[in-house]
């Protein structure tokens, strides 16, 4: 099979979907694997390592079986393939799917990936959430302009900064442990009824606050949340958010805006200096004020809406990334190294979006019948 | 030989008992204390045959070669996991002994008038030696199988053991007032009687804490045999067995969480599988902290399997502190990291880094794995998911496939959770249910505390 | 009373005082094996089963001595191998400090 | 006394020598304070909150008594006064100290205050470092295309960040502290023979590494080391820098140009992605390829200068500066509150520069005369 | 009262005394333990006065009133720093009882003939009796500062005591053979002699070992006279001092790093002020982790000091475990940091976070300074310069005019370092000569491992 | 010897080991009470300085008997009583989990 690596078209995107070792996987079990010219070189591996690795690096790789990329990446950037493997966001961008089912191109969206025990090792979404919460953790503590831990010094002595954590998923729990780290005083917030008992699981306090039993879907994610909670929940949590020093928001749901948590108001109330990084910015972020990628000033204090925090770490995220694609390929290739797409198996099933020029991705279609 | 010297020869035989049972009492002891023991009970039967008139030969001879033959033949042929029903036996044997001598005696007195504490002592060893008897024979056969091994009741049990218990007493009174013959062979029979009564409602769960309490008796019999024949031998050796059964019994009931009472008269009891010290909670088996400590001390390597509940129960540095005196003692220790334990990757990582375990002793799967074949014991503090072996073994799992630490290649697996209870996924354990794994249910921070305490008296 | 029970009383006494101080905090694991071993020493009884089958008189007694003889010494012998086979499983791996000495 | 507290004149400087709390110290006891409109505001602190304390904000100050300034500041900077009190960078910058004498212009150089245990409260150095130790492994965590601490996860186990610690005094101890604490492997080395106990009393590893019993003078600084010296430092230094994913350096003489201790080969052998952050850039540079303020890229090896550390956490960089400050002025004020400045004295004694219109501080006459 | 219901009630008495020796050993039990011995002694002296053909009153009578009163006086009015000496001097009177009624003994029976063995517990009895006498009482007067506490030797010392010791056995020998009232009075007069001569070698700082032995050798003297009046009540309780006694000696030189045959012959010792068990370097007192953890478990609050030490021993973790323990019995804790603790700013805090010290419990110079008056132990671990005094109270020193943390202000203060080196400043520091302050000389980390599990005993 | 001899000697041995198990391990603040407390007990030689103090017979004996008395009666009562004062300094703070019950 012959599988190209793209060079990533979003600009601030430094990683690569497939580093070097990765390559030499997929070169070893008889896979062509080309790369285009210059495609990991922002995250650190340079293209004569790739060329070590056993594979083709070019300028114009032309037509493949197997496209990898990091994502988002539209028909255009793909060219001429089979099947696209990347972070497609279907749910954002629905017109794209069906752009890709008219162009007969199979899209498997990392993101559909379940997130169960089993598929962990392709579990993109919590590889790159690793990433994201502890740049996340190290941007607030470089722009805060205050210690995070307790210094008690000859020149006075520094309390340790308060850090609030919104949303204790996967990269709600690393940045947690990551300014836990840095000795600040952290706790934790989340909608779902587990999260209280993992975020103490790392040393850090829970926010008291509505956990809604029936927040939890299948597959661990939440579920928007009805209006009452949302108010109760904009209550509980206007304290905890003056008192911080760094608030550092992660809430998500999947394929709908993230749930608005900390408004203007709330913000207004922080101490001058403070910091809100929010990691949701790309779906409209969890604080109002929120511009995406850019750091807006609002009466002393900045709100952060980071877009490339990943990318922050592009070396590791590119490995951990190129790992999480090996492992999926290692369940969809067949004895003879072809791609086997098959609907009932559960990994491949919620990974694919388009089949046989269809979209079989129910709630795309359903997002699209909308828009329609 | 003189009397006296023959006495002082006793007292440094009981002493040698005393030696022997004290260093019986820890495990980098125990062998020599046993030695002594053997040493000291060897020099007072010695002393015996030389100080003695000897008017019959053929009963000592036979019974010496006899008892001596089927003793060595027992102790050296049955299986170990046979240990706890020979212990009985043996038992039953001692008390048996005890009654015969007070017997003997009062055949032998029989035309004699006796003062009253003489015919008492004699009744109540032979009372003593046949519960004991009787007794230790129930535990022998549950043990064994060769009975039905659940608690056996009946309605009104309670109200006939009594009644047996009282008639026992009156014949015991009877006898002692009139040295009547009759009363004192009745008093046997029924104390036989009631040996058996009182064990076989008893589960054979309990049977260990059981055959502790009658070893107790069978020590009080042989005391009482040794007022009846003036042997301070018997006295001191009986009242030391006496007493230390006593507190062999509590510790025991302690180590079960049960008190004495309810294994007596509880008539409950866990399945027919009763073996050694080690209580059951379902299929799986539950050990103690005092256990798991000898485990670990006497490794030559441990390897630990943290999971979820480790961070949890925060019993991180309790852990690391768990390990350290472990390394003090030259045990080897790492710590096998599966990819996915906890709750978000690296995890683990987090917390013992917190804890400032050095980072050459994490181990991720393939190494943990590589070495576990070559592990004592592995320790599975607060994990489950991730150790499996369903995973392994069962394509129905639905978590089939995925990579697990094979702890159950080691040799012996220790699990510290608080329940039998399902981590993440779901799903069963069947590792639990292993002979070769020992439950530990607590939380993971206090097992820790109990571990680094123990570890001490080891 | 006769002053050879009190003093029989008196020693009786005291041996189970040290029977009780004797055994403090003793390991589960070692449970069986002291259980085993202290029987072994109440089989003391040999002693007394000694005399009993070598006194002669009435023939029943020496019976008596017979079996009191053998029970005893199956519980003595038998007694001491087993808790010394069940002690055999300790041994401990050498400590790095201890392989210089 | 009439304190003025300048606006500093450094542009990438956001600090200030005297926050709001210090200024209300020093009205308490008597002292008129005037604060040059929008001096505090780059730290965090409004001019209102001057106000507040009981100070004078204005946009044109007049003369005082008293200027208080983070420096390096220069005659012109500092206007009519008759003390100023900052870094003064004397050694660096002899001809300004004459032109301070010739003002008539007593200067007090806060580097000069002695590092004794009895004034520490005083000593800006220590707390200024402590500011800038932190920072820099802030700076490094954050620029590094990787993690620092180890994470062993479903997509590949990532091993530990190697952070190398070259001088461990202030600013490499606390350097060591943080690297530590994100989970780093650390290892440290100094000049000095007591560095290695305490670098290991941070839990660090220390390098071996020369150790030159007289390296240490008086008040705790390392002396300059000969030649050969230092060729064996590079010899040892060589193979663990080629190791470390991060080198900082925090290497100084005072009164010297920074020791070289990273040659442009040791960088080489660095591995692709690897950083290098010297604190002495501003005393030119531990690392051959070191440029002031900039970040040069050698063969896929960063290397940072930064001269603005302290100022990336400057509220509380100021708030220690300034306890250091009013410290300082409390042991200098007689009980009718005027300066008092006793050459005997050890803490003015050695932070003196010129009086009466005269250099007093000998080196500072020796480098002038070097000079002329 | 028949003569076997006496000495069951001397069994029960005897018992009492086991009990309460054993109750002694714990703080917890301790108190109760004495009562327990005492009512013991009351009602062995009760049965024995109801039990007595008395033909002289007046003796009796005497001597109880003038002996009870006289206890009574002492025990109540003697200063609590004087209570070495006051045992030392009970003891003397215990030894000197024994010794008077085997002479009594000795008086009465001169007339008749004895056996051998009678004789010799009697000149036994006398000997020991009067060896711990006169010992005893030089022990006393060492520790009272009546005569010089530095050990008195003189050239030739051993053979003088040797020959003594000799022509002792001699004279015992003698009388014992042949009833000779000479040589049983002579060698009384010599044990008395010897008694002077063996003590008065030995430094007062070894006096409470010399104590010990001399306890332990007056229980041996009333077991010697119990054989001399056949009363099984002094043999047994006799006995059992005599054997604790030896294992309390052994424990107090092993509390004091020395050995017994070194306290007896090393003929050194330390100064001339020798109280309690504490050994010294020069005016400092040093002290156990025993000790230390008792302390620590009956305050109520407890502050931390932490220095450089800490962070050199990286006894971080431990410190923190052995306060979490503490917090679990109860205790208040806090640590107080200096802010120039360490050698870089923040220094303690870096190493408490990584323990995870909960930023409640660090408390900044201000705030330890108003708790340490109100606090019962301060436990400072490796910090020197930031708890020197004098910055407060020396104008001449170069730290004059530095804030310290103030811990003279609180009860008992405790320094743990390796040895009285001064810190990073090189300046002595007199906090460690203060009377409330005790040294633990130890590596930092192994003080807290040790002071953890000395806790647990407590 | 005499028989009496020889339960002389058996329960002094017993009570030895009693006394040799009974103390283990003594935290170094409790050294002084319990020497002062055994050493009160030894003062069970009171016992017989009462028998000798009233036998009667030779004078001197008597004395002698006087004297053991009243040195035997200091060691008891002084000895009981000081070791209560010195015991009273253990006094516990109550945990807060006592307080509940
Ligand atoms: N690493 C990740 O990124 C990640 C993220 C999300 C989910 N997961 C999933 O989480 C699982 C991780 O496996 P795991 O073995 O670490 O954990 P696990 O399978 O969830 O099991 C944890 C066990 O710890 C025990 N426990 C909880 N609290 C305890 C306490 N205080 N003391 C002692 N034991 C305690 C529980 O048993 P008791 O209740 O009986 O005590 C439980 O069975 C996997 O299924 C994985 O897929 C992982
Ligand atoms: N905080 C800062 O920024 C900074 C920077 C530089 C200098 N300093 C200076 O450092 C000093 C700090 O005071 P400090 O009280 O923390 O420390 P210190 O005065 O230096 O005393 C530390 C003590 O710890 C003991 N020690 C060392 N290793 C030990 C071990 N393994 N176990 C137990 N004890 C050990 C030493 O005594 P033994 O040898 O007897 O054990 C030593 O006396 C001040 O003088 C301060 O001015 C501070
Ligand atoms: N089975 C596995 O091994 C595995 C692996 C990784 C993740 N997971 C699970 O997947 C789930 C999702 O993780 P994720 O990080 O991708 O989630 P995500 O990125 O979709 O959301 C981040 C967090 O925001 C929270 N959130 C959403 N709405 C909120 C609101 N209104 N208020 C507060 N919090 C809100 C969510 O509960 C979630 O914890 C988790 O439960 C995680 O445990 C499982
Ligand atoms: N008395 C106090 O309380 C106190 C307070 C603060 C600092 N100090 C002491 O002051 C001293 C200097 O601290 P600083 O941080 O200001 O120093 P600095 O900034 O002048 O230098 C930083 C470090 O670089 C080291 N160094 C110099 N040349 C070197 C070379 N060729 N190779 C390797 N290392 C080299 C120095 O030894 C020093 O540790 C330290 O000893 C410190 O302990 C004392």
């Amino acid at each position: 099979m012959r599988i190209r690596v793209l060079r990533e078209p979003a600009e601030r995107e430094r990683r690569v979907a497939l580093v070097p070792r990765g390559a030499s996987t997929l070169s070893d079990v008889g896979h062509d694997v080309v790369v285009t010219a210059g495609a990991g070189t922002a995250a650190g591996f340079p293209d004569e390592a790739y060329e070590g690795a056993g594979a083709v690096v070019t300028a114009d790789p032309g037509p493949a079986d197997l496209v990898l990329a990091v994502g988002p990446v539209t028909v255009d950037d793909v060219g001429d393939t089979g099947v696209v493997l990347a972070f497609l966001d279907p749910l954002g961008s629905p017109g794209e799917m069906r752009r890709f089912a008219e162009a007969g191109i199979t899209a498997l969206a990392m993101e559909l990936v379940p997130r169960t025990t089993l598929a962990q090792s392709m579990d993109a979404l919590s590889s790159q959430a690793t990433a994201a919460g502890y740049e996340a953790a190290l941007l607030a503590a470089s722009r805060l302009p205050r210690f995070m831990p307790m210094l008690m010094t000859a020149a006075g002595t520094i309390p340790p900064a308060r850090v609030l954590v919104l949303g204790a998923g996967v990269a709600g729990l690393q940045a947690i442990a990551t300014a836990r780290r840095l000795g600040a005083v952290v706790s934790g917030y989340d909608i779902r009824p587990a999260a209280k008992e993992q975020v103490e699981s790392l040393g850090a306090k829970f926010v008291g606050g509505p956990v809604a039993e029936t927040a939890e879907t299948s597959g661990g994610y939440a579920g928007e949340v009805d209006e009452e909670t949302r108010r109760r929940q904009q209550e509980a949590l206007a304290e905890a958010v003056a008192d911080s020093d760094v608030v550092i928001t992660t809430a998500q749901v999947p394929g709908r805006a993230a749930p608005r948590l900390v408004s203007r108001e709330m913000v207004e109330r922080m101490k001058p200096g403070a910091l809100v990084v929010d990691l949701a910015a790309s779906t409209g972020g969890n604080c109002e004020l929120t511009v995406p990628g850019e750091t807006v000033d609002h009466r002393g204090v900045s709100i952060v809406g980071p877009l490339d925090l990943p990318s922050r770490t592009a070396g590791h995220a590119s490995d951990m990334y190129s790992r999480n694609v090996v492992s999926l390929l290692g369940h969809l290739t067949d004895d003879e190294g072809a791609l086997v797409v098959d609907p009932d198996a559960e990994v491949a099933a919620s990974g694919g979006v388009t089949e046989d020029g269809e979209l079989v991705y129910d709630r795309v279609r359903a997002a699209l019948e909308d828009d329609a | 030989m003189s009397d006296a010297a023959r006495d002082l020869v006793y007292l440094a035989a009981a002493a040698a008992f005393i030696i022997g049972l004290k260093r019986l009492g820890s495990p980098r002891t125990a062998r020599s204390g046993n030695l002594i023991a053997s040493t000291g009970m060897l020099v007072a039967v010695v002393v015996t045959l030389l100080d003695l008139e000897i008017i019959e030969w053929w009963a000592l001879v036979a019974g010496l070669v006899v008892g001596g033959a089927v003793g060595v033949l027992l102790a050296l042929r049955v299986q170990m996991t046979s240990m706890p029903q020979l212990v009985a036996a043996f038992n039953g044997f001692g008390g048996a002994a005890s009654a015969l001598v007070a017997g003997a005696e009062f055949i032998r007195l029989e035309q004699v008038e006796l003062p009253v504490e003489t015919i008492l002592t004699m009744i109540l060893s032979v009372v003593i030696g046949s519960i004991t008897l009787t007794g230790s024979f129930v535990a022998f056969a549950k043990l064994q199988g060769l009975v039905s091994g659940s608690p056996v009741t009946y309605p009104g049990m309670r109200f006939v053991n009594g009644a047996l218990a009282v008639g026992a007493v009156g014949l015991v009174v009877w006898a002692q007032a009139t040295q009547e013959p009759l009363a004192f062979w009745l008093a046997g029979g029924s104390a036989l009687l009631l040996g058996i009564l009182v064990v076989n409602p008893i589960g054979g769960a309990d049977m260990p804490v059981v055959i502790a309490l009658l070893n107790s008796l069978s020590g009080l019999a042989a005391a009482m045999t040794g007022f009846v024949i003036t042997n301070s031998a018997l006295i001191i050796s009986g009242a030391l067995v006496g007493a230390s059964g006593l507190i062999l019994t509590k510790l025991m009931t302690e180590a079960m969480n049960r008190s004495l009472s309810n294994v007596l008269f509880g008539a409950f009891g866990g399945g027919d599988s009763g073996g050694g010290s080690a209580a059951e909670t379902g299929d799986a088996t539950s050990t103690s902290a005092d256990d798991v400590a000898i485990a670990l001390a006497y490794a030559s390597r441990v390897v630990v399997v943290p999971g979820y509940g480790l961070a949890v129960a925060q019993a991180q540095h309790a852990l690391r502190e768990l390990m350290t005196e472990l390394e003090a003692r030259g045990v080897e220790v790492a710590y096998g990291i599966h990819p996915v334990a906890g709750r978000m990757p690296g995890h683990m990582n987090v917390l013992l880094a917190e804890a400032d375990v050095p980072y050459d002793q994490l181990l991720d799967l393939d190494q943990t794995n590589n070495l576990l074949p070559r592990t004592d014991v592995v320790l599975v503090v607060g994990a489950n998911d991730v150790v499996n072996p369903s995973a392994r073994d069962d394509a129905a799992s639905p978590i089939y496939g995925m990579p697990i630490l094979e702890v159950d290649k080691a040799a012996t697996v220790v699990v510290i959770k608080r329940s039998l209870s399902p981590g993440f996924a779901g799903i069963d354990n069947p590792l639990f249910y292993l002979d070769r794994t020992k439950m530990l249910f607590a939380d993971a921070k206090k097992a820790m505390t109990d571990l680094v305490s123990a570890l001490e008296t080891v | 009373m006769s002053s050879l029970l009190i003093v029989g009383i008196t020693v009786f006494v005291l041996a189970s005082f040290i029977g009780f101080e004797v055994i403090t905090k003793v390991p589960p694991t070692l449970h069986t094996p002291l259980m085993s071993g202290s029987n072994a020493i109440s089989g003391i009884t040999l002693v007394g089963a000694v005399i009993a089958a070598t006194a002669g008189g009435d023939v029943l007694a020496t019976v008596f001595g017979f079996l009191a003889v053998t029970t005893a010494t199956i519980n003595v012998v038998g007694g001491f191998l087993v808790t010394d086979r069940m002690l055999g499983m300790f041994r401990r791996p050498k400590r790095p400090d201890e392989e210089a000495s």
